[in-house]
């Protein structure tokens, strides 16, 4: 199963659940704003989305892993609009009978993520300013 | 003649300085030939950008003839997580 | 910097920390009892340790790995004695600034745990008799 | 002679039913020659299963003679996690 949430403002993590019998392994990665962007100080990052679109394709994406990994559920969170340094941007929650499927599903949802699903990031200089993150490919 | 919505996201929106466009086009125009016309009318601003096309919030990997009404967006490299 | 410690009873979780402004990635591994232990129904795990050389072993495993991978921190919670289906033996985290650092360092830590680090599982069986875990190697 | 406890975990401590042994030997006693006295104290229930040596809480890979007061350990595979 599959839950994906864009959303305006701060996150809130998915609760721990410990009723999952045949889970034998949670992994949770949350990504954070850093304080420097491509080389620059920054204060937040402002992420904008094609509404609509985005979301469809981040929940396509999700049972996409669902498919090609033997996980159980994948929960997703991403952040859009103003996130200041050290918060959290995306949040991904995997559970799945063993960690080695964890992983390596985690691997691949976030690296596809990053290829495919239409978001982007506008850095908020020190000055105020804000332009548009140079594209990245981590 | 046919009229479709351009949507403008991060480095396009920045370098039309617009969030939207509304633009009429002759019937037949293709996906290929708006991003030609975007490209130009973008001033050199993206010349080094790569851009791929979404027709009604979908990805056309191929060049398509757009029809009237459509939505169209020339996405730029993703930034997501 | 490493913090280990072995519990015995529930673990509380490592608590977020937003202040980690050059960290992009969280990584959070928990690992659960399942409701079957080779093929066994269970009620509970007991977690039996070497006193003293688990958690220098473990110390010295969670050192290795900073230093093996570009990774900053990595904490680690291993409980011991009786842990009920469901709920958490082993809780990592791990904050590195991108991903892929800390998902390989993850897999790493934990392949290495389950090779050398001397704690043993008992299974509860639903009778209450208690038994060795067999060997597993997963 | 030397005197040297053995601590028990897990299939070992289930084959010879103790947490732990004092056990007096010969001077120049060997881990292999203690493994190997262990193993017939299990009475063929270890046969099968694969020990590791620890020698006052360290892996020891290879074969080390005994000192008196030393604390060894033979080390089923492990299961933490």
């Amino acid at each position: 199963m599959v839950t994906v949430e864009i959303v305006n403002g701060p996150i809130s993590f998915f609760s721990n659940d410990d009723s999952r019998e045949q889970n034998g392994a949670e992994l949770i990665f949350n990504g954070r704003v850093r304080a420097t962007e491509h080389g620059k100080n920054i204060t937040a990052l402002e992420y904008e989305q094609y509404e609509g679109m985005a979301e469809v394709e981040l929940t396509q994406l999700a049972k996409a892993t669902c498919e090609k990994f033997p996980i159980h559920d994948l929960y997703c969170k991403h952040r859009i609009g103003r996130v200041v340094v050290g918060e959290t941007s995306l949040h991904v929650v995997i559970w799945s009978k063993h960690r080695k499927e964890g992983l390596d599903a985690m691997t691949w949802f976030i690296t596809e993520l990053k290829k495919r699903i239409p978001i982007w990031k506008w850095a908020i200089l020190e000055d105020g300013s804000k332009i548009p993150s140079e594209c990245s490919h981590e | 003649m046919i009229k479709v919505t351009i949507k403008c996201f991060s480095q396009v929106k920045y370098a039309l300085g617009t969030n939207e466009l509304i633009l009429e086009l002759d019937s037949g125009t293709t996906t290929s030939k708006l991003e030609q016309l975007v490209r130009e009318m973008a001033e050199g601003k993206l010349d080094d950008i790569s851009l791929r096309v979404a027709v009604n919030q979908k990805y056309v990997p191929n060049e398509v003839e757009l029809q009237d009404g459509d939505e169209v967006a020339f996405i730029p490299p993703v930034q997501g997580g």
